[in-house]
This record gives structure tokens, C-alpha cells and sequence, in this order.
């Protein structure tokens, strides 16, 4: 049970013995997990078993009952825009404003990092990436379930960031967006980015760590 | 200051884009105040006498009834989440949301509010310590109104719960806005109470989206 | 020692012991406090019998203004401390301080009645003791309107120590304003400045009405404690069998 | 009728469960008639004089706000499409939901009356009026307003829209309502005012849950 | 492009030449299907072609621009409640009420079928299909994602009707799940029920009829 996964001391952002508290029960206690430039971490278990709650807690969305998320050895809660900085999110809604054109969606998002700047090209080959350069002007309202998220998606690769943490983010998209996902994860693991990644898929990412949440059940009989 | 500019872009823009947001509130600003003399008779000297509290009551319940999407919206399509997790402290980011309902509710209204004054036989004197008053009062609404706004994310209930919340911190906004146009009417200075009225911004200022932020963050865990 | 009863089921124990003590000690403080303030004290000369308004009216204004207090600091250890009975003791607060609020309105305007010639005026004291009032409900409505009730007392605590700023307006309203009600004659600087024929007499109810109010508080968390694990027992049954 | 009683059951369950609905209603009721003597003066005549309308206001008010949520949260979850889905005419599950918001908040409110009456020093002649034109007149209130809350669905805005389709209608009761108040304290009989708010009712029984149908089937659309 | 899919006039339920205008442009045109007892229907086609319009038209909620949606060879738009007597139909989300326990939430809306009764085995049994049955008491609050879509799945269990539609049914759901999603439709099939239903899953229903939307795209190039 305190099966701590603990990586080598140069992973960069690790967790340890975390303990998970979350409508008024402890969903998984004793977790640990440890992540270096160019790793996946996925993330496994049944309905409710706490991966989207975990991977809350890893964007600082909520502090753990105990144990200690670090980045470079330093706890993220000392300074959350730091951590804010480094990473990118996919819950489960894509916000997508409706009155906002693709692109306007996507450009404020952008303007809000550290280092974008005028990086017009970035959102257009963003979306080139996702396959839906041609939605570019299109105003939010017009999208279909996955076209929103291809949107969401889009966003976290028109501004750099090293961690990405991504909750189901294969949901409503079809076979071809499913593949420029994981093109999108493989270069961005290439060039030295992490990521931690919820999925009921069976087939996995490449060289991806697997992390069974199951495991860590504090209630388990 | 960056992120805070950007954040203003962006909600002024939506406002407008959604168009007559601004127009609504003025609306029921209108509505609210005409239906007084259904109610206690369009007796000239009756409504001159209430006119300056049935304005100030108008005002209260049209800000609150706009506040209640300060942050609903947002909430609602994950946009807040995501905002939380950028690299743009939260504080700024609610004083943004802040700064566009008083540009969006509060300024209509004191546009709107001489209009009113006339509909209601405001006597002459009124007028000038009713703008002031409006001026200092308004946004403190609105800031105080934020922390209401931030408590109620994904609860069950909206605008009704909202306004138990609000309605009471609102009161001496009220009180000192309503005594500032009366004593002007009856011949004596408003300085004390416009003192008050700036006192009480001047207190929100600092303390509202240090509060809201707090609330935001533990509506988001 | 701030720990020693954080563990809910240490509380337990110890509020099973005190309960019956502070029970028989509450009945017995109403006893005397009431035969003293109806019966043994004089009739006031000016305001003759219905100056035994005061021994209800007062000491349940006093435990509005103590519940909220109690409440803020519950709220502000709940939020800092994440302490669970602070929770626990806030939430159970409540409806407690919200009742008292209410007996000091009532009482205060039936006295309001043959004193100042009407059941209500809105002059400062009362006007912010009806806003504790409506804080008091705003903080029991937010606690209740999340589906998590973890949520519900985290948006409480948040209000009712936003609300605080309200309860030094209250005290010192009758200074700061002039308005028809009675300034501080008991609890002021430099001593009480009443005659001790009254003052006794006060202080036993205000006395009997702070052990009413420890028991219900002790009643009203034993009973959330067992809420929660009838509710933590639901949860396990929701996550059970998904191996 | 089965498909009526199963409704009403389910939602009176739903507002019992929640608890404090109609707690709030009332304390919303009673905070916004409270705001007019901070507003206008704490003067027993000026108040004595006003009271029927501001008590009538405060209930429109009051009724409204709650109105905002009483296809809102049904529609959120989905439920709302699933109920026009089912086999019972849309108009009875409208129906259904209108009773259910009377007995919640209509009922509570004839029940608060009388207390706000004391607090706006409202003549002695004026209480028995006042009850028999609320019970005439906050079903009306109850049917026009579903209109209202089945046309704002889907729309981003909320309260604020919601009060300027249906405060307009609302005036006819309003007027009338305080009319009954008045008269009676002036010393004549209230018959004809009641009459004609009867008439109200009896009118909007049958319109309200058909054009209330017919809304809600294009919010869903 | 003008294929219909007709299928031999026995089938049950058909749909002819149907013209699909969505948020302001034509979805798909000119699209036909037939479903006869024991059949199934599976929708294909990428993000925003039109999978979930469909459903909704032939659920009833909304009406094709062209084209007629028959059953029995009599128009569903002639008899809408005898239409939804007949149908079941799971979209994006799940109407599950938090303060109500899960049998609560099923037998509310198995009391508005036709023949279901006292149906309380039926419920329990539905459960157990979807292997649920620990969660009969539990509120609805305390579930996940997947949990909730479980409980929706057990609603389409619990009272019986001959058509279903279902709208991307495993999303949320673990591989345990979707396999007893896969045995409740060939248990309805088997019983002569007809399914159609959208997915982007790679593997299909045994002896499933697909339907590629694209091919009736308004404005392919
Ligand atoms: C609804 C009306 C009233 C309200 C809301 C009200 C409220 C209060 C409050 C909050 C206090 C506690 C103040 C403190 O702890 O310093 C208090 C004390 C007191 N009230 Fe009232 N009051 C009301 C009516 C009256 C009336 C009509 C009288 C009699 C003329 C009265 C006489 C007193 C006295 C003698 C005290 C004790 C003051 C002291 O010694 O500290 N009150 N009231
Ligand atoms: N919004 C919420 N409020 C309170 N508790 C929640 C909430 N969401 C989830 N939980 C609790 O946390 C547990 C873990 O939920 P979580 O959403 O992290 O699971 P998950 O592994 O992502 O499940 P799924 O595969 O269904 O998405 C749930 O079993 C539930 O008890
Ligand atoms: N709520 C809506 N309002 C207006 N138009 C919409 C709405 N939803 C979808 N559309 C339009 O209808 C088209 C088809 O959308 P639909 O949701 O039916 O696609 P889908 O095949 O279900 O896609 P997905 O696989 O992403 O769920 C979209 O491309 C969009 O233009
Ligand atoms: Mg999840
Ligand atoms: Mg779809």
C-alpha cells in the first residue's frame, strides 16, 4: 500500500504521500509520484477513483489533506503563479466563449502567459495542428462538442508551457483528432515537456509511466 | 497590470459583443422606480418625498441583480478555473471582473439616474449630491457585491441567495447616500455624508478582491 | 491542549460527561435568575413593572452579539486551521445566535411599546441588530446551498467574518449615534452603573442564558458529529465494489 | 394527473430536501421591504402611507427572483429534456412546477405579511385586505412568471432579463393589489378590486401554462 | 449524394430526406434511415457533423427543416406524447438530482411511463445490470461522472420502451461499465427493440447498420 513510485532525486515536479480529501471523504491517501523533462504520466482507475482530483491537486486547484507537491524541491503552494506559469490544464469544460471567434478565444488565453507577446503565428499553426485552421474566424457558438475542445486544445499549444496536465482530453473527439493529440503530446515530450494525462483508453502513450490510483483507496476494504 | 488590462479587454468586449447588457440593467433601474407610483400613487408630493430612497433602493437591487453573473458565467464554462490557473494573481483578476460591472451597470445608472429623478419630482437641490452620491456609492456596490457573487459559485440557488447575502452590507451605502441627497434638500451640506461614502470605497478598495479572491479560490476547490 | 479535543470522538466522550452537569446547572440558574428578576427585585419607579422586560431582553442581546463573535473565531480557525470541530462548533452556532437575535428583536419591540410609544423605530442599534439578524440567516442559507458540504462551510466562514465588521457597529451604535436606546450601563468602562438590586439579578440570566447556550452547542455538534458519519458511511457505500 | 402529482411530489421533495427555499424567499421579502425605511425615513406616516405598495413591490420582487431558477436548474442538468420527453403534455409539467412554486414561495409570503406590516406601521383596517389580495394575487404572479423563467432559458443572462419580460405584467396586480389595501383604509369596500384580481387569475390559469409549454419547447430546441 | 438508406417498408421507424438547419447553417441534407424491430443504428461521422442533431430530431426535440420522421408510416410530429411513450433517450448529460437518493431519481421518472406501476424490482434490477446496485441509497451528490451516467443508463433499464437513443452513451464510462452497456443492448435488441446511437468508438454493435453523416454534409466542397 505505501508503494510510493518515488523517482529518481532529479525528477523535476514529484509528489509525496498525498492524501486527498474531497467531499467529505478521503478518496486516495499515501499517493506519490515523480515526473522528469520528457515524461508521461498516466493515470488509471475505475470511475471515482480520484484521477481528476488528483490531477487538481497537481495544478494547485485545491491543497491536499497532507503530503507535498514540489517542483524542483520547492512546494508549489509558496508560489502559485510561479507554478501557474509552468503549466497548462485540461479539465473537463472547454471554455470556449461563444461570442468570441476562434481566434479571439484563443488569443486572450495566450495574452495572459508570460513571454507571448505578438505571437499571431503560434494561434494560427495551433490550430493548423488540430485540424481546424478553417474555424479560425468562426464564432464560438457555431462549434459542435468537439470542435470546442479541438479549441481547448489548441490553446495550450499556442503558448509554451513544460507541464500539461490533461483530464480525458480524448472525450468527443473523433479518430483524426484523437491523432493530432498525441502527435501534439509526442512533440511536446520531445523538446523536453511533461505530462500527466486521466484516460479510460486502452492503448497508451508511448514509454508513459502508469499510475494506478486504485491502488492508494483509503477506504479500500 | 498586463493580465488586468487584458482581463477588462475581454469582458468589455464580451459585454458588448452579448450587447444590452448595459441597456438591461438601466431598464430594470427604470421599471423598478416606475413602480412605485403604481404602488403608492402618483401623488407629486408623496413621490417627491420618497424619491431619493426609491432611486437609491432601484440602484441596490439592479446592481445586485447584475452581480449575480459577475462570475457565474465564467464558472459555468470552466473559463474561471482556467483563469485561476494563470499566471495573474487572483486578486487582480476579480478586480478586473469588478472594474467592468461598474463600467457596464454602475455608470448607466448614473446616466440614467437625473431621468428618474424627474419621473419622481425630485426637487431641484437634489440632483447634483444625488450624482455625487451615485458616483461614490456605485462602486462599492459592485466590490462588496463581488464576494457575494464569488460565494454563491455552484451553489443551488442564484440571484435569491445572493441577495440575503448582499442586500445587509449594502445598507449603509444606502443610508448615507440617501441622507447625502436629504440634507441637501433641506438646506444643509452633504460633506459629512459624502466623507462616509468615500470612506466606505476607500475601505472596499483594498478588502473586496482580497476577499473575493479567497472566495473564488475556495469555490474552485 | 488546542488538539486534545479535535478528535471528534475524544469530544464525544468528554461532552457525553458535561452534558448532564450543565444541563441541571442551566435549569437551576433559570430558576433563580427568574424568582430574583420577577419576584424578589423592586418594580422600577419610573418605568414601573415592565422593567422586567430587561431580564430577558439584555442578556439575549448580549449572546447575539457573543454568538456571532464565537462564530467569527470558529469561522477563522475552520478556514486557517482546518480544524473540524471549529467547523462543527460554527455551524451549530448559528441557528442558536440567529434565535437569540430574534428575542432580543422581539422583546425589545414589545418593550419599545409602552416605552417609546411604538413597536419598532429605525434608529441605529436596532437597525444593525436587524442586519445581524439577516447575516445570521445569509450565513445558515450559504451553508446549506452546496450539494458538498464542505463547500457550504467554507462560503459561510468566508461571509460570517466579512459580516463581523457589523458587531463593533452594534455596540458602539448608541455612542456614535444618538438614538432613542438605552447606551451601555452594565458592560462600559470604569463599572456597571446600575443599581445592584437589578444588576443581580441580570447577571444570573445572563449566566443561565450563556449555559443554555454551551448545552444546545454541545447537543447540536454530538448530533452533526453522527450526521457526518451516517453521511461518511453513504460515501463508502457510493465508492464500494469498483475493484 | 398521475404525471401532475408525481411532478408536484418530486419537486416539493426537491425544495424540502434543499431546505430554506422558501426561508429565503421570506427573508428576501422581508429585507426589501426593510430597505424603504432606511431609504426614505423612518417617519410612521410617511411609512404608514406607503406600506401597501411597498409590502406589493417587495412581494413582485420577492416572487420574481425566485422565479428565476424554476426551470434554470432542470434545464442545466438535463432534466428539462428529458421531462418534454416523457409522455405527459408539456403543459401539465409546467403546471406542475407553477403549483409547486406557489406552495413554496406564494404561501410563505401571505404567510410574512402581516409581520411587515407591523414593521411599516400599517393600519389596523389594512391587514385583512392585504391577505385576501396576496392569495388572490400571487398565483397570477406565479403563472406569468413561468413564462418569463421558460423564455430566459439558454439565455446568458438571467435575473436582470427575466425582470424585464415579466415586471411589465406584473403591474396589473400591483395596481390593483394596493388598491384593495388602500380603499379599505380609507373606509370603502375593496370589492371591486378583488373582483378584478380574481379575474386576473381566472384569466391566466388556463393562458400561462400553454404559452409557459410553447417556451420552454424552443428553449430546448 | 441523394443515398437514402431506404429500407423495405416494414421497418418501424423511418426518416426521409431530412434537412438538418442548425445555428445558422444547414447541417446535413438529404439524409434517410430505416430501423426495424432487433435493428441498429450506428451513427458515424467527425466532430460537429450532425450525430447529436439527429438524435434530437428523431427524439422529437426540434423539427427538421424538410423531410419526414415516421413511425408506423404516421408522422411523429402527429402525436408527440404517444411518441415519447415509445422512446428513451440519453444526451450529454445526466439528469441525476443530488438531494435525491439514486432509487428516488430512477423511480421519479419511471412513475411517469405508462404500465410501470410499482415497478420497485424493476429498479433494483436495473442496477444490478449496470453494477450499481450498492449505490441504490446513496444520494445523488455523492457520485462521479461515471457514476451518474451509470444511473442514466439505469433509467433507460428500468421502464421499457421500444426505441433507443443514445448519444455517445460510454463517455465517462470504465471498461467494466461499457461492457454491461454492450449486453443491455443486445438484451433489448434481442427483445425486438431498436437502438440508434452515435460514437466515436472503433468497434461496432453486432449486426449494426452505420450511417456515415458526412456523406450528407450541406456544404461539402
Ligand atoms: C427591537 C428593539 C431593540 C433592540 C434591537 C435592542 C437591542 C439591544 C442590544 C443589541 C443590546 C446590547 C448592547 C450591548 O451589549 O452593549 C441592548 C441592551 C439594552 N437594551 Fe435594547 N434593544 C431594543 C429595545 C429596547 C428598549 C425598548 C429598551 C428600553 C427602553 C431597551 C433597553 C436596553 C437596555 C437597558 C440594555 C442594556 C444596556 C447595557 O447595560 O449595556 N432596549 N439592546
Ligand atoms: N465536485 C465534487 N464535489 C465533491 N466531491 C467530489 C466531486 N467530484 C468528485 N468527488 C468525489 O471525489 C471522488 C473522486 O472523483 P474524481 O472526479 O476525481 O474521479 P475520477 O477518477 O476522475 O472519476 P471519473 O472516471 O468518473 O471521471 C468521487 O468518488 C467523489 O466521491
Ligand atoms: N447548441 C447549438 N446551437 C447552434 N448550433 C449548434 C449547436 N450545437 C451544434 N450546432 C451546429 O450543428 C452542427 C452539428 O453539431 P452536432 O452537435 O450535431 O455534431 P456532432 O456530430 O454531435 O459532433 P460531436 O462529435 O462533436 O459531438 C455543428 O457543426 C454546429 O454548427
Ligand atoms: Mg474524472
Ligand atoms: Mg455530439
Amino acid at each position: 500500500m505505501q508503494n510510493h513510485h518515488l523517482g529518481s532525486s532529479l525528477s523535476l515536479f514529484t509528489g509525496t504521500d498525498l492524501v486527498c480529501f474531497r467531499g467529505g471523504r478521503t478518496v486516495f491517501a499515501g499517493l506519490g509520484f515523480a515526473l522528469s523533462p520528457g515524461e508521461a504520466l498516466m493515470l488509471r482507475g475505475p470511475n471515482g477513483s480520484g484521477k481528476s482530483s488528483l490531477l487538481r491537486l497537481m495544478a494547485g486547484l485545491g491543497q491536499p489533506l497532507e503530503g507535498a507537491l514540489t517542483w524542483s524541491d520547492e512546494s508549489i503552494a509558496n508560489d502559485p503563479e510561479a507554478h501557474n506559469a509552468r503549466l497548462h490544464y485540461i479539465g473537463h469544460a472547454d471554455p470556449v466563449k461563444p461570442v468570441l471567434t476562434v481566434t479571439e478565444n484563443l488569443r486572450f488565453w495566450a495574452t495572459l502567459r508570460p513571454g507571448f507577446g505578438n505571437g499571431e503565428d503560434a494561434i494560427a499553426s495551433a490550430l493548423e495542428k488540430l485540424g481546424i485552421g478553417h474555424l479560425a474566424d468562426v464564432p464560438g457558438r457555431f462549434l459542435s462538442a468537439g470542435q470546442k475542445r479541438r479549441v481547448n486544445l489548441a490553446r495550450i499549444l499556442a503558448a509554451p508551457a513544460s507541464l500539461w496536465l490533461l483530464d480525458e482530453p480524448q472525450t468527443a473527439l473523433d479518430r483524426a483528432a484523437e491523432k493530432n493529440l498525441k502527435d501534439a503530446i509526442a512533440d511536446h515530450r520531445a523538446g523536453g515537456g511533461m505530462v500527466a494525462i486521466s484516460s479510460h483508453a486502452e492503448n497508451s502513450l508511448a514509454n508513459a509511466r502508469e499510475l494506478d490510483i486504485n491502488q492508494f483507496r483509503a477506504d479500500s476494504p | 497590470m498586463n493580465g488586468f488590462l487584458a482581463i477588462v479587454r475581454r469582458d468589455l468586449r464580451l459585454a458588448f459583443r452579448q450587447g444590452l447588457d448595459s441597456l438591461m440593467v438601466v431598464a430594470f433601474f427604470v421599471i423598478a422606480v416606475v413602480l412605485f407610483p403604481f404602488g403608492v400613487g402618483p401623488q407629486p408630493n408623496t413621490l417627491a418625498r420618497i424619491a431619493p430612497g426609491v432611486i437609491w433602493v432601484a440602484a441596490l437591487l439592479a446592481s445586485m441583480l447584475s452581480l449575480e453573473r459577475l462570475f457565474q458565467t465564467d464558472y459555468e464554462d470552466g473559463s474561471l478555473e482556467l483563469l485561476a490557473l494563470q499566471p495573474v494573481a487572483l486578486e487582480i483578476t476579480v478586480m478586473a471582473k469588478v472594474t467592468v460591472h461598474w463600467l457596464t451597470t454602475g455608470l448607466p445608472l448614473i446616466v440614467a439616474a437625473p431621468l428618474l429623478g424627474v419621473l419622481m419630482n425630485l426637487p431641484e437641490d437634489g440632483y447634483m449630491p444625488l450624482m455625487i452620491a451615485l458616483t461614490l456609492g456605485t462602486p462599492t456596490l459592485s466590490l462588496i457585491g463581488a464576494i457575494g457573487a464569488a460565494l454563491i459559485l455552484g451553489s443551488r440557488r442564484g440571484g435569491i441567495l445572493l441577495s440575503l447575502l448582499v442586500l445587509p452590507l449594502y445598507i449603509p451605502v444606502l443610508i448615507f447616500g440617501v441622507s447625502a441627497v436629504d440634507v441637501v434638500i433641506g438646506g444643509f451640506s452633504a460633506k459629512p455624508q459624502l466623507l462616509i461614502l468615500s470612506g466606505l470605497l476607500v475601505g472596499a478598495l483594498p478588502l473586496c478582491p482580497w476577499a473575493g479572491a479567497a472566495a473564488v479560490r475556495q469555490g474552485l476547490e | 491542549m488546542f488538539h486534545r479535543f479535535a478528535n471528534p470522538a475524544r469530544f464525544l466522550r468528554f461532552a457525553a460527561v458535561i452534558q448532564p452537569w450543565i444541563a441541571g446547572l442551566t435549569v437551576l440558574l433559570f430558576a433563580v435568575g427568574l424568582y430574583l428578576g420577577l419576584l424578589a427585585s423592586p418594580a422600577d419607579y419610573q418605568q414601573g413593572e415592565t422593567v422586567r422586560m430587561m431580564y430577558v431582553h439584555v442578556p439575549s442581546a448580549w449572546m447575539a452579539l457573543f454568538c456571532y463573535t464565537g462564530m467569527a473565531i470558529s469561522c477563522g480557525v475552520a478556514l486557517i486551521w482546518k480544524h473540524p470541530l471549529a467547523d462543527l462548533a460554527a455551524k451549530a452556532t448559528a441557528p442558536v445566535g440567529a434565535s437569540f437575535t430574534f428575542l432580543a428583536l422581539v422583546t425589545g419591540s414589545l418593550w419599545g411599546k409602552p416605552m417609546w410609544g411604538a413597536w419598532w423605530v429605525w434608529d441605529a442599534r436596532l437597525t444593525s441588530m436587524l442586519v445581524l439578524f439577516f447575516l445570521y440567516l445569509g450565513y445558515m442559507a450559504l451553508n446549506n446551498a452546496f450539494d458538498d458540504p464542505g463547500r457550504g462551510s467554507k462560503a459561510s466562514s468566508i461571509l460570517a467574518l466579512v459580516g463581523f465588521v457589523n458587531v463593533p457597529i452594534i455596540k458602539f451604535s448608541v455612542d456614535w449615534w444618538n438614538t432613542l436606546h438605552q447606551p451601555a450601563s452594565v458592560v462600559k468602562m470604569g463599572g456597571p452603573a446600575i443599581h445592584a438590586s437589578i444588576l443581580s439579578p441580570l447577571l444570573v440570566m445572563g449566566v443561565a442564558f450563556t449555559t443554555y447556550y454551551l448545552w444546545v452547542l454541545l447537543i447540536r455538534i454530538r448530533r452533526e458529529v453522527t450526521a457526518n458519519k451516517v453521511r461518511a458511511l453513504q460515501m463508502r457505500q457510493a465508492s464500494r465494489g469498483e475493484q
